[in-house]
């Protein structure tokens, strides 16, 4: 395989083993549907969507059964046609319950998808094509599930230069946005022509990290002529793929602690959403599956899956096959990614990957506690130059006004680096999470 | 003021060594603590010295409790308190030259000994005299008690001698460190680390009896 | 499947660790430390030998006991308490009492490290804390060096190791100088290549300059030391010296301020212990440079001929302050992350 | 013997420094070491009450000297240290309200603090003229303003550390300000 | 707290109280004060003078009686009644009156703060015949050797200062050696373990010997008359 060297990258961060071998080659493959599928109403950031289905009522494949429900809110559509069972409480990944909608498909049923109004990219205006990604249900792939169109809404005051495309996914084990890349070409393409003309951003970078020089070697060669873009390949290193990250990577830029990428004349917008957005407008249709990495060394067939939104993860794991020794079950990547305390939860727009560990993994995670001993790896690691060693410290003994005011813990956006990293074994991350929730809730009752 | 308060009783004079110690428990009046205590001898000389200018300016003070107008009672208060502290220097250098050098400027520094102008105003300005003597001798005991305890250790251990005299044999390595200001800092710091640990168990076992 | 009805674990992210434990750290300084402690048996013989087990066992032992005495389980196992008894033990002088060096492990483990709540939390360096409590408390002791590369060292134990506990320690030959000594006192100078090799007089583990670095570079290569620290110490003492031995040729050179006394294993393994040194980066590089000029002006100006000791405990004093005021500049925060 | 100016100010600042060797000022040294903050301001406040003080003492013992009533010495400074403190808080309060707020609460501290009322003896005793009280002053603000800092730094990490129970509050201050004594032991002989 | 109590806290500030309260207080301290020193003055000043002239006696061996000198536009005058300013010369006689020794103050900085000596000056034998640490703060056990330690005080039995030919300064500076090496009446044998402090002693010395000696050789006629 032919490498590609890589310059850009930003300033800290973690280099973890990749283990994306075992995946990495796999096709995206389509997935069965499953008895029962949960969509559930809330699966994005924002208000809830609103069912505009009921219960016994039959629903065509792709057909919309849930309007947004504000501005931040997006549709749901039917990932198969077939019945509501029901509309009632499901479990989701923070264990909370949320509306859901149970849908069984037919079993007999073509599965074929009615056609609809499309959104053609030469005649639609900007507004327009805001509007049509809404409806078209779709959010950041990437894991944070933000509503795009809210992203790609630029306010009034700001302006938007850079269109960035973020291909590097530097979250272990997940290769599905690299799959994305290679199967998908023409849709990325297309996606980033609405992009452009949405944001009213003059050229597109696609990031790309440097370990997937098949995905930039045959970007670069594809891109359309006339289009304004440039494929760029970053560093290998966690987490190049955060927003910000990858802004300072490609621009030198920074986005301001509390700001947006476009406080800085940039968006960011992942590769895979980029794909469905440049897949789906032309036809007018809305997102019903999304390929997601499902692996780890307590799954039997690893692989890269289209799998229908609100399958269930039990349903899911039949069908790769689990392990015995499995203990963890991960929706997301290893860095970032949440465990499951229930497999009854459906898979989201959300879900990037599926990831079972096994015993073995897991002993090396739960390791002796030490107290902190200053060895400064973590903000060696801290890719926003934060102290999570002192934070850690203060967290531990409840000192939340100091962490926020005088060490800027609402900058921490979670990536993990310092637990990574941390000899003591101490769960930083976990304190700054349970930290800012704290400060959110006295912020809130104040 | 009732009558039961007014009584001279034991516990006036008993608090001030141990349960309300300037030292180990209050935690006043530091730097004379600190500063000669590197020998039991002006551990205690600076105690009496102290010890007298707090009686004395206790029992004037209670004695004219009634005379002082409350805005001007910290000055009148220093006032006395700085005259007794030159008296006590003069006597002491009238006494033996040698004390009153090993002593030195922290004679003067009694003055703002937190302690004496502490029990000035938090007790004899309000108590009467026979009570104030009685809490002022208590408390110069306590203060004296504990600048022994801190001079001997220092000096037994700094120098192998208690008051001078050889008690630890001829062949004692000296720890030099103990009579350093920060074997005075150490010194203390133990004292009030055993002080606490007491107070831990007795907690701990007033819990155990009520539970 | 029953695989998938057992109980999931629960766990925050990230789900991945690096391999690098406190405990494996710990353990790497002490194997960073063998050559120089093998090099200072070789050259004090079984005085070193007797200095270095008792001080690392006396720590040990302390750290144990302390923690079996609050009903905790052993911290022994970190290894912190093994380092700081050896680091102390190459600090003393190799003929000093044995009790001395005992009390000094004590201290060290108990006053300097568990009082201030033990591995983590201790503010000074607990080996060099004990030592200054040694140097207090024994002065003469603790500055009567003993000569190297005797012949009978492997065969006979100067008496005044085994002095009885509490008492003065009768010393055998004439002391050696230590080349700092020498300098201070005498203005003779030592030559350089010697003290490099480790062929002068001084503490039991301070004197090869060239095995001290060797143990440093084998950690500064696992990334389980700072290389800034020594780095930065190196050139400040090396520039103020400089600058002073240009204009007044008879204080020390450059080369002989950096190999002599304990500046090589200062730098190197006192300085560099992570919890009392700073964890920022501009902090860990003033640190540096306030250790680089107080060790040049105490053993220039001052009135003692080293100051390595006091100077890192100073670095240690100021640490906290340091790393308040010399914090990162957070990304998006400050000139940068105002620009668009 | 004519001291000269550095070696007065290094001496009163890091040899004998004023709160690690000769435990003058320990009161707020213990009580108001708790916040870097705070601690740099009270040093700044002492070290202006310093040099306003050693300027005063300077004039009275001329003074005393002049009618002859040494015994005087000791109820005059403290009474002027005492009106000195007042007056230049209420100066203070008049023409920089935000330096009073910064320094306010400090001030009234500062009357009952020894390191003050040392400074005039020992200058005193050791018969510096007018230039050296200044220097002597200006060194002794500025060392316990190091000593007081450095322990707030300290302190500030004694709040977030695993301490054992018995050693907290004024015994590990203690502790630490043993070590720190200890660590500037090796000023000994700088100045000459 | 009763009504009475509660009166007075709220009672007006009476100034003629304040006065009279301050007035009180300050004469009868102020009485205090001058009791005390005028009772303890007399015991006071003999028990000064008396450290004093056995400090002189202990550097000028064999004196038994003493005259203060002081200098004065250049020449030397007996002291009358006291003087705080200036370097002052306690002569020390003999019984029969005949002057045998010198004995001055020197100080200097030493490992800790300043180190204040007496050392007697023999014109006879043109040496340092005497040494005592008036003030030190060196490290106990260790730079306070230079008071206690006999080897090093054996140093005083006879320290060379004579002059040079032209008689403006020492023949010999004193230096200090290492312990255990002094050759020559002008070294200075210093104590293991307390170099710098011995050292001070040393340098203290050479400073003020080379000052003061050339001064009272040229003027020793005048240190004669009792």
């Amino acid at each position: 395989m032919t490498t590609v060297v890589a310059k850009k990258t930003f300033d800290h961060g973690v280099h973890p083993p990749t283990f994306k071998d075992g995946t990495v080659k796999r096709e995206i493959r389509q997935f069965p549907f499953a008895k029962v599928l949960i969509i559930a109403l809330s699966q994005h950031l924002g208000a809830p969507a609103k069912a505009i289905v009921r219960e016994g009522q039959e629903v065509q494949r792709g057909e919309k059964i849930a309007e947004s429900g504000g501005f931040v809110s997006v549709t749901m559509h039917a990932p198969v046609s077939g019945i509501i069972k029901k509309i009632g409480w499901a479990p989701s990944l923070n264990g909370k319950m949320v509306n859901s909608i149970f849908l069984e498909p037919f079993p007999a049923s073509g599965q074929t998808i009615e056609p609809s109004t499309p959104c053609d990219v030469d005649t639609a205006s900007a507004d327009e094509i805001i509007a049509a990604i809404q409806e078209a249900g779709i959010v950041g792939l990437g894991g944070a599930a933000f509503p795009t169109h809210v992203k790609l809404k630029i306010p009034e005051d700001k302006s938007i230069d850079t269109l960035i495309i973020n291909g590097v996914e530097c979250e272990p084990y997940l290769t599905t946005d690299h799959r994305v890349m290679l199967e998908q070409q023409d849709d990325i393409f297309m996606g980033i022509r609405y992009i452009l003309k949405a944001t009213g951003a003059q050229r597109a970078i696609i990031g790309i990290e440097a370990n997937k020089p098949d995905a930039i070697i045959s970007l670069r060669e594809k891109i359309p002529a006339g289009l304004p873009i440039t494929v760029e390949a970053v560093k290998v290193k966690y987490p190049q793929g955060a927003e910000k990250m990858l802004i300072t990577a490609l621009l030198g830029r920074e986005v301001p602690s509390g700001g947006l990428p476009a406080d800085c004349g940039s968006v960011v917008v992942n590769v895979a959403t980029t794909a469905e957005i440049g897949r789906l407008l032309p036809m007018g249709r809305g997102i019903i599956e999304r390929s997601i990495t499902i692996t780890g060394p307590g799954v039997e067939k690893i692989g890269n899956y289209l799998i229908p939104i609100g399958t269930p993860l039990r349903y899911a794991l039949e069908q790769a096959g689990l392990k015995k020794n499995a203990t963890r079950v991960i929706l997301g990547g290893p860095m970032m990614g949440f465990t499951v305390s229930s497999l009854d939860v459906p898979i989201t727009k959300g879900t990037s990957g599926l990831l079972v560990l096994t015993d073995h993994e897991s002993q090396l995670t739960i390791r002796k506690e030490y107290a902190c001993i200053g060895c400064g790896y973590c903000l060696d690691a801290c890719p926003i130059f934060l102290n999570p060693s002192r934070m850690g410290r203060l967290a531990k003994f409840e000192q939340y006004d100091a962490m926020e005011k005088e060490y800027n813990l609402m900058d921490c956006f979670e990536c993990g680096s310092c637990s990574y990293v941390c000899p003591s074994n101490i769960p930083l991350v976990h304190y700054f999470r349970v930290s800012k929730g704290i400060i959110r809730d006295k912020k809130a009752s104040a | 003021m009732n009558e039961a308060n007014n009584k001279l009783d034991t516990n006036t004079f008993i608090k001030g060594l141990w349960k309300e110690n300037p030292v180990f428990v209050q935690v006043l009046g530091m730097c004379p603590v600190l500063a000669v205590t590197n020998s039991a001898t002006n551990g205690m000389a600076m105690g009496l010295a102290t010890a007298f200018v707090l009686i004395m300016s206790s029992t004037l003070v209670s004695l004219l409790r009634n005379f002082i107008p409350k805005q001007v009672r910290i000055a009148t208060f220093i006032l006395i308190i700085a005259t007794f502290v030159t008296v006590a220097e003069y006597l002491i250098q009238a006494i033996s030259i040698d004390i009153h050098k090993a002593l030195g400027a922290f004679i003067s520094l009694i003055v703002v000994n937190c302690l004496i102008l502490g029990r000035a105003e938090a007790f004899a300005s309000k108590n009467s005299v026979g009570k104030s003597i009685l809490d002022a001798t208590g408390m110069g005991v306590g203060f004296t008690f504990a600048l022994l305890c801190l001079g001997g250790v220092r000096e037994i251990l700094g120098t192998g001698t208690f008051f001078g005299i050889q008690i630890l044999g001829a062949s004692f390595e000296p720890w030099i460190l103990m009579i350093l200001p920060g074997g005075g800092f150490f010194t203390l710091g133990a004292w009030l680390l055993l002080f606490n640990y007491m107070k831990e168990r007795k907690a701990a076992k007033m819990q155990e009896a009520t539970a | 499947m029953n695989v998938l009805n057992k109980t999931l674990e629960i766990r925050t992210s990230p789900h991945l660790k690096s391999a690098v434990s406190t405990d494996q750290i710990m353990m790497h300084v002490v194997i960073a430390l063998v050559p120089t402690t093998l090099f200072a048996i070789y050259a004090f013989g079984l005085a070193a030998l007797l200095i270095l087990s008792v001080t690392t066992f006396t720590a040990i032992l302390t750290e144990h006991i302390y923690c079996r005495l609050n009903n905790k389980e052993t911290t022994i196992t970190d290894w912190s308490a093994a380092i700081t008894g050896l680091l102390l033990g190459l600090t003393l002088p190799p003929a000093l009492p044995l009790w001395m060096a005992a009390l000094g492990s004590v201290a060290s483990i108990a006053l300097v490290k568990l009082l201030f709540g033990g591995l983590g939390y201790n503010i000074f360096n607990p080996a060099l804390g004990g030592r200054a409590i040694l140097q207090a408390a024994f002065p003469v002791a603790i500055t009567t060096w003993h000569p190297a590369f005797l012949a009978d060292r492997f065969s006979s134990i100067p008496s005044s190791s085994f002095a009885w506990p509490f008492t003065t320690g009768t010393y055998d030959a004439v002391a050696g100088a230590t080349p700092l000594g020498n300098m201070k006192f005498n203005q003779v100078s030592t030559d350089v290549t010697d003290m490099a090799m480790g062929l002068t007089s001084g503490s039991v583990g301070e004197t090869s300059a060239v095995l001290i670095l060797l143990g440093g570079a084998y950690l500064v290569a696992r990334n389980m030391m700072n290389w800034k620290i020594p780095v930065v110490i190196f050139i400040t003492v090396a520039i103020l010296s400089g600058i002073v031995n240009f204009f007044n040729p008879n204080t020390p050179t450059p080369m002989f301020m950096l190999l002599s006394g304990g500046m090589m294993l200062g730098a190197v393994f006192m300085a560099t212990d992570m919890v009392s040194s700073p964890v920022t980066d501009r902090g860990i590089i003033a640190y540096s440079v306030i250790i680089g000029i107080m060790v040049t002006v105490i053993r220039l100006w001052g009135g003692l001929p080293e100051g390595m000791m006091y100077a890192v405990l100073m670095g240690n004093a100021v640490s906290p302050l340091l790393n308040r005021s010399l914090k990162s500049r957070v990304y998006g925060t400050g000139k940068k992350g105002g620009a668009k | 013997m004519n001291e000269s100016l550095s070696f007065i100010f290094i001496n009163a600042c890091l040899v004998n420094n004023f709160v690690l060797a000769y435990f003058l000022g320990i009161c707020p040294f213990l009580g108001v070491s708790g916040n870097i903050g705070t601690a740099s301001r009270m040093g700044g406040a002492v070290m202006f009450v310093m040099l306003v003080s050693s300027m005063c003492a300077y004039g009275i013992h001329l003074m005393l000297v002049a009618i002859d009533a040494p015994y005087l010495q000791l109820i005059s400074y403290i009474v002027v240290i005492a009106s000195t403190v007042q007056l230049v808080e209420m100066i203070i309060k008049k023409f920089s309200p935000a330096l009073f707020r910064a320094l306010g609460i400090f001030l009234p501290l500062i009357t009952t603090n020894c390191a003050i009322l040392g400074l005039a003896l020992f200058q005193t005793n050791k018969g510096y003229d007018f230039i050296q009280s200044l220097i002597y002053a200006l060194g002794a603000g500025a060392g316990f303003t190091i000593a007081l800092v450095i322990m707030a730094g300290i302190r500030e990490d004694l709040d977030i550390a695993d301490t054992p129970k018995v050693v907290r509050g004024t015994a590990i201050v203690l502790m630490v300000a043993g070590m720190l004594s200890l660590t500037f032991m090796g000023f000994a002989g700088l100045g000459g | 707290m009763n009504q009475a109590e509660l009166d007075k806290l709220v009672e007006a500030p009476n100034s003629w109280h304040m006065v009279r309260a301050l007035a009180g207080i300050g004469l009868m301290c102020a009485l205090l004060i001058v009791t005390t020193y005028e009772l303890t003055f007399e015991t006071i000043k003999q028990n000064k003078a008396e450290v004093l002239e056995r400090a002189i006696f202990k550097v000028v061996p064999g004196a038994q009686s003493k005259t203060t000198f002081i200098v004065k536009d250049g020449q030397v005058e007996k002291l009358q009644g006291e003087s705080n300013s200036g370097l002052k010369y306690y002569a020390g006689y003999d019984d029969s009156g005949k002057l045998i020794g010198v004995a001055l103050e020197a100080a200097g900085q030493g490992f800790q703060d300043i180190v204040r000596v007496l050392y007697g000056f023999s014109p006879d034998k043109q040496a340092i015949v005497g040494m005592e640490v008036l003030e030190s703060k060196e490290t106990p056990g260790l730079g306070d050797k230079i008071e206690k330690d006999e080897t090093f005080l054996k140093n005083f039995e006879a320290l060379d200062v004579s002059l040079n030919e032209s008689g403006d300064n020492l023949k010999n500076e004193i230096i200090f050696v290492k312990n255990g090496t002094k050759a020559n009446p002008w070294e200075l044998d210093g104590i293991t373990g307390a170099t710098i402090s011995s050292k001070a002693i040393a340098a203290i010395l050479q400073a003020s010997a080379s000052q003061n000696m050339p001064f009272l050789n040229q003027n020793i006629e005048n240190f004669k008359q009792q």
